[in-house]
């Protein structure tokens, strides 16, 4: 029996509050090859570690149990704290006692009892622990960005400053994304298209930068280093290379179809670039309203094109890459406020959202920069700007609060100002939020200098009378019913996740919660991480975010990446399956349920009678194997095991947890 | 012998013969008469005058391709007569690769479902010594003299529930097929015991498994258990302990059962082979049932190339637990 | 919920049991006042009567002709972002109002037969409803 | 053999022990813990790396040795970190639980859930709901091996 030692820890009251900490270091002392037992305060903290070094060497110990947090936690640097006094760290088990047992049961009665048999379980299955090594995996020293908005841009610069290879892989005709669409960012006013164009080149001359626009990831298969990726790049039916951005074509071209970036307000030619700005300025043929396309007539903008850049024929194209690290920095859409019935939205052409009103203050917008009404182009004197629209709202939208949305309506309600210097405008709100840097100033200008009246309040009712909008609303601190006849609604409409997130998500095997966002690996601690290694998220698609937050984290996701990419070997999973060959008997059901393919038949000679006998086996790939062990299920001999996780542990611990004493 | 028997058996040596001594193949597993009239078992023919003993007769009960596990290992090609479920379980073989297609020549012997002893002794009231079959009937011949029988009824139980009598796969088929057969009742013990209420199953199923002396005939006569080593020997995990005690006999057969599912190709040796008639059956044909009805029709064995229900999926499976 | 005067309010205890409806997780944001259509006839805005909940304002509620002018056309309570049944809210006072303060102001026995004539089905029915607890 | 067992005298509380999936279900009941909610000690947690790990061997092993409850947890299908780890648990446990509780053991006695990193809530609920479903059922004797206990 290998000599085994325990630790307690105390956690300071989080887990001595409620679990007799002395009964259970008695209680561990007569588990089976238990020869010591300690406790300490902060096991986790530099003393803390040191008692458990000092005890592996003086009690000469080969196998540790400490009870503490969630191994999720410290397991990582307990298992260090133990390599560092010579103990092979796959030797260490770590009972549970916090989060399962101390902070979830209240009376130390029942907490008590529950930690020793939690102690016991781990116990025993330390006392069947082997020594492991993790495999060294090599690292491809490319990243990849899936996502070309500001967040993306930001991060695949970074990582190419720090020198590696970085594919941006964007689905629009140009990189840019939701900012491209903004006129003025919140709180310093600088124009968008000023601080983001620039970026956005750089990003297009960078030599460490390879934009792939108007692409999409197909399908990622592989592990943190080995992400082997296929990428489809759509055809634009124009040739990238000759194509000199001049814009004849798009001139030319007689049909028109609704642009998505201008939100539907504004009509584009059947070739075009989404925006005046666009990088790559090279313009994509859309198939649904191009006449050649669809009726094989017109053919203008083949005759027009001097360098003849124009490609009918042109197909998609798969591309096949290997990339290290995968950033995610899809961004977020908008929440479509039809669903609000009250407030009319898409019956009147003066109810707009906060975005489509940012589009009217464009120069190159639908109404080239002018704020005018759409039902008759007059400039609007009563402007109402409604908040929390599908935001903190439990019962037909989202419960949480998007963040930005205080913010740039008090931009807009400026802006407003000072385009049209005779408007008025009123902001019904539940709660100004302005918590980032310069903002309350910046929304207390507005409501000072800038004439905004702010109303606490909501709106019960929006209905169009004569030439103007009646919005019926309450000012709730007075108490008293508020009727505006307003000429332009604004809805500030929640930032919602994309809807095709999860999917997206699951091509890289990272998921997502119940609005939609990626999940990160911890709230606080690991914010741009995800629980599968390699896989960084960045922005909006993490959950509602501004712009200084968003160029952060694609910041901190590019020093993640780059942490990865740096390393020329990296640990993989140690705790991998392993065959029996001698007991396999060929049939292969563990190939056959692999998630990674990491087992494939062999054949091997077996001495048999005199003579020898060939037959073939199971051998697994400890490099590809992730450690799941569904293999170990559908193999029916239990000849395939799993290390760290093997049958005899988990049968030890379920003995060990049942026993009642 | 009946003597269409003799016809059978005749054309079954001739074809087989040519093989044997051609060289084709190097052993031949047929039947033989046992000690008892009534009884049929394994024959491991190699030279002509072992072919002299073949038998086929209405008690061929015995799954021959069970014994292609032993006998290729020795031996570089073998024939096999298989019926409807031989064949299916020589599928089931192949599926978990424990048979090289290309060193196993099968030779097809459409069935015509076999005649349980006991039944036929129950009816005869009196010493049975010998019977003959014409159309459906039995005639039971006994010291004091005949009584007749509707054949059907003296079936094997395995043979009652019978799908398929035609093999699934052969090489040669060496009498003409007879065609599919409706099972009304496949699951009709299966429903009985899923009516009764927990307390009683659990009684039931005590009864029964407390009569196992786990002496592991239904393992070895089974073509899915083709383990090297079943988990009830291993030492190193102790899985399962080794006295047949009521909490070690359940987890003995339920483990077994579920090793079937989704395998399992209803053949019933199990029962047919357990010493003490413990319905054996019953829980692979409730997981049969149970997989049928959550994920899609399945019939073990019929075809090698579909993949056993348990090691595929569908994202939208539904649960036997609830998913909210 | 408890009163400034930090006694437990048996009228808000009753409302809450009654109704099921939890004040607290109400923001104040004024949506059920800007959607109620009978404003006009209110002492107090349903948003308000809320407030009084959350503040334990008991005998200004037993007071307040808000929740009897209540029809429960449930238009608060279809938009109420916290998903509040304000209807059920209202009954609730109106119930714990009866039976706390016994203010019981107008029985069925005290309608004259013209009255019983012109009066609507439904109006006889929500008058049981409201009066005869 | 369903041993006469005694401990449903007063004071008899149900041993159930849980095999969370380490990605998903034992993160839950990280968060459970974190967000300081409570469920009955009854529970016990054993973490496994996926749910895919659960052998039916280790859920009857569970009740040999006098488990009154075993609960399996996993992920939610699709959200596997292994990617198709639940699926084939669904099939395989759903077959599973099926045979079970054809030779008698009654249905609240091994339950199957999914449940994800951030739903503590759910994972509080599922235990204390299935500590009060087996409160109700009794101890299980089914299965138990009587020889147990007195073994160490």
């Amino acid at each position: 029996m290998p000599r085994t030692g325990v630790f307690i820890c105390h956690c300071g009251t989080n887990i001595a509050g409620t679990v007799d900490i002395d009964k259970a270091v008695e209680a561990s002392r007569n588990f089976p090859g238990v020869v010591h037992a300690d406790e300490y305060r902060y096991l986790c903290s530099e003393m803390g570690q040191d008692i458990i070094k000092k005890a592996i060497e003086e009690q000469d110990l080969d196998r540790v149990v400490v009870g503490t947090c969630s191994p999720r936690m410290h397991e990582a640097t307990f298992r260090k704290a133990a390599a560092e006094a010579g103990l092979n760290p796959y030797l260490l088990e770590v009972a549970n006692i916090r989060e399962h047992c101390s902070w979830v049961h209240k009376d130390m009665g029942e907490a008590t009892p529950k930690a020793i048999s939690l102690l016991r379980a781990a116990a025993a299955k330390a006392a069947l622990n082997t020594a492991l090594e993790a495999p060294r995996l090599d690292v491809e020293k490319r990243a990849l960005v899936i996502g070309g908005g500001i967040a993306g841009i930001q991060a695949a610069l970074d990582i190419a400053e720090a020198g590696y290879e970085v594919d941006i892989v964007e689905r629009e005709p140009s990189i840019g994304g939701r900012m491209a669409q903004l006129e003025k960012t919140f709180p310093t006013l600088d124009c968008s298209a000023c601080i983001l164009t620039p970026k956005m080149v750089e990003a297009a001359q960078h030599p460490n930068v390879n934009l792939l626009t108007y692409s999409e990831v197909e399908e990622v298969k592989g592990f943190v280093g080995q992400f082997d990726v296929k990428i489809k790049k759509k055809a634009r039916y124009v040739d990238s290379v000759k194509c000199t951005g001049c814009g004849i074509c798009w001139e030319k071209c007689p049909s028109k179809a609704p642009s998505e970036f201008e939100m539907g307000l504004a009509k584009r030619k059947s070739i075009y670039v989404p925006f005046a700005q666009a990088v790559p300025n090279v313009p994509v043929i859309d198939r649904d309203s191009c006449l050649y396309f669809r009726k094989g007539r017109c053919q203008i903008c083949e005759k027009e094109c001097p360098p003849q850049a124009i490609d009918y024929e042109q197909q998609d194209e798969i591309i096949e890459r290997r990339y290290g690290a995968i950033i995610m920095a899809t961004g977020f859409d908008q929440l479509d406020p039809t669903i609000y019935g009250e407030y009319g939205y898409g019956q009147h052409p003066d109810i707009l959202t906060g975005l489509e009103f940012e589009r009217l203050f464009n120069a190159s917008g639908p109404t080239g920069g002018k704020i005018v009404r759409l039902s008759d182009g007059k400039p609007p004197k009563k402007v109402v700007f409604i908040q929390c629209v599908g935001s903190r709202d439990k019962a037909r939208g989202m419960n949480y609060c998007s963040k930005i949305c205080c913010m740039y309506t008090a931009k807009q309600a400026v802006l407003l100002k000072e385009k049209v210097p005779d408007a008025k405008s009123y902001v019904f709100y539940i709660d100004v939020r302005t918590a980032g840097k310069g903002y309350e100033e910046f929304q207390r200008r507005a409501a000072e200098e800038y004439d905004v009246a702010y109303l606490r309040g909501q709106v019960g009712k929006i209905f169009p009378e004569e030439d103007h909008l009646v919005v019926r609303g309450v000012d709730s601190l007075s108490g008293r019913l508020i009727e505006i006849n307003a000429d332009m609604v604004v809805l500030a409409a929640a930032s919602i996740a994309r809807c095709d997130a999860p999917e997206v998500g699951r091509l890289v095997g990272i998921n997502s919660d119940s609005y939609n966002f990626f999940n990160e690996a911890h709230p606080k601690l690991k914010p741009v991480e995800t629980h599968t290694a390699g896989v960084f998220i960045a922005g909006a698609c993490q959950s509602p975010k501004d712009i200084p937050d968003t160029v952060s984290q694609a910041s901190a996701a590019a020093v993640k990446a780059i942490g990865l990419l740096s390393k020329d070997k990296l640990q993989g999973e140690a705790c991998t399956a392993e065959v029996n060959q001698a007991e396999c008997s060929g049939c292969l059901y563990c190939e056959a349920v692999c998630p990674y393919s990491a087992i494939s038949p062999v054949e091997i000679e077996e001495r048999y009678h005199g003579g020898t006998l060939k037959r073939t086996v199971a051998e697994v790939n400890p490099a590809l194997c992730k450690g799941c062990g569904s293999c170990t299920v559908a193999c029916r001999s239990g000849t395939i095991n799993l290390k760290g996780f093997s049958n005899e542990q988990i049968l030890a611990e379920v003995d060990a947890i049942c026993l009642q004493r | 012998m009946a003597e269409h028997n003799l016809e059978q058996i005749e054309k079954i040596r001739e074809a087989v013969k040519q093989d044997l001594l051609g060289g084709r193949i190097d052993l031949l597993l047929g039947w033989e008469k046992g000690h008892y009239w009534w009884q049929s078992r394994p024959l491991f023919a190699q030279s002509e005058e072992d072919l002299e003993k073949l038998a086929w007769d209405s008690f061929c009960a015995v799954n021959l391709s069970r014994y292609l596990l032993e006998e290729l290992k020795e031996h570089n090609k073998v024939g096999v007569l298989v019926k409807g479920c031989d064949a299916r379980a020589f599928n089931r073989l192949l599926q978990d690769n424990m048979v090289p297609r290309d060193r196993v020549i099968l030779y097809g012997l459409p069935c015509p479902g076999m005649l349980d002893y006991d039944r036929l002794a129950a009816e005869a009231g009196s010493v049975l010594l010998s019977i003959t079959e014409e159309n459906g009937q039995v005639v039971l011949i006994t010291a004091e003299g005949e009584a007749k029988a509707d054949r059907d009824e003296m079936l094997l139980d395995k043979c009652r529930g019978c799908i398929y009598p035609d093999p699934a796969v052969y090489d040669q088929m060496l009498l003409p097929p007879q065609g599919e057969k409706e099972s009304p009742e496949r699951f009709k013990k299966v429903e009985e015991l899923e009516a009764m209420s927990a307390q009683e199953r659990f009684a039931y199923w005590e009864k029964e498994l407390s009569r196992c002396l786990r002496c592991y005939a239904c393992r070895q006569a089974c073509p899915y258990c083709s383990c090297r080593e079943c988990f009830v020997e291993q030492e190193n995990p102790r899985w399962q302990g080794r006295a047949y005690q009521p909490s070690e006999n359940f987890m003995f057969h339920l483990i077994r059962a579920y090793h079937g599912a989704g395998r399992c190709i209803d053949c019933g040796e199990c029962e047919r082979s357990c010493p003490v008639g413990i319905s054996l059956q019953e829980l692979n044909r409730k997981l049969i049932k149970d997989i049928n009805e959550l994920y899609g029709d399945y019939e073990a064995g019929l075809d090698a190339e579909l993949e056993p229900p348990l090691l595929t999926y569908r994202p939208d499976d539904p649960a036997a637990f609830s998913e909210k | 919920m408890t009163t400034e005067s930090g006694k437990k309010s048996r009228l808000i205890e009753e409302m809450k049991a009654q109704s099921g409806q939890d004040p607290n997780s109400c923001y104040q944001c004024g949506k059920c006042s800007a959607a109620c259509p009978v404003t006009a006839a209110l002492d107090l805005m349903p948003h308000q009567v809320i407030r009084y909940l959350q503040l334990g304002l008991e005998d200004e509620l037993a007071e307040s002709k808000t929740p009897w002018i209540c029809a429960s056309c449930f238009t608060c309570a279809a938009r109420c972002p916290r998903d509040i049944d304000l209807a059920r809210m209202m009954e609730g006072i109106r119930l714990s109002v009866l039976r706390c303060r016994e203010g019981n102001k107008f029985g069925p026995a005290d309608l004259t037969p013209e009255q019983l004539e012109k009066l609507p089905q439904q109006a006889l029915v929500s008058g049981f409803r409201k009066y005869n607890k | 053999m369903s041993t006469a067992v005694n401990e449903n005298a007063a004071g008899w509380e149900p041993l159930i022990v849980a095999f969370c999936c380490n990605w998903c279900s034992y993160a839950g009941g990280d968060m459970a813990g974190t967000s300081r909610m409570s469920y009955p000690a009854n529970v016990k947690v054993i973490r496994v790396p996926c749910s895919s790990r659960m052998s039916p061997m280790f859920i009857l092993r569970a009740f040999q040795r006098g488990a009154d409850g075993v609960l399996v947890a996993g992920c939610h299908p699709g959200d596997c970190h292994y990617s198709t780890g639940n699926y084939h648990v669904r099939r395989r446990l759903s077959a599973f639980k099926r045979l079970v509780e054809f030779t008698g053991v009654e249905p609240d006695r091994f339950e199957v859930r999914w449940i994800s990193s951030s739903e503590g809530d759910k994972f509080a609920d599922e235990m204390a709901d299935m500590t009060n479903k087996i409160k109700a059922l009794g101890p299980n004797g089914k299965m138990r091996d009587a020889r147990w206990q007195n073994i160490t």
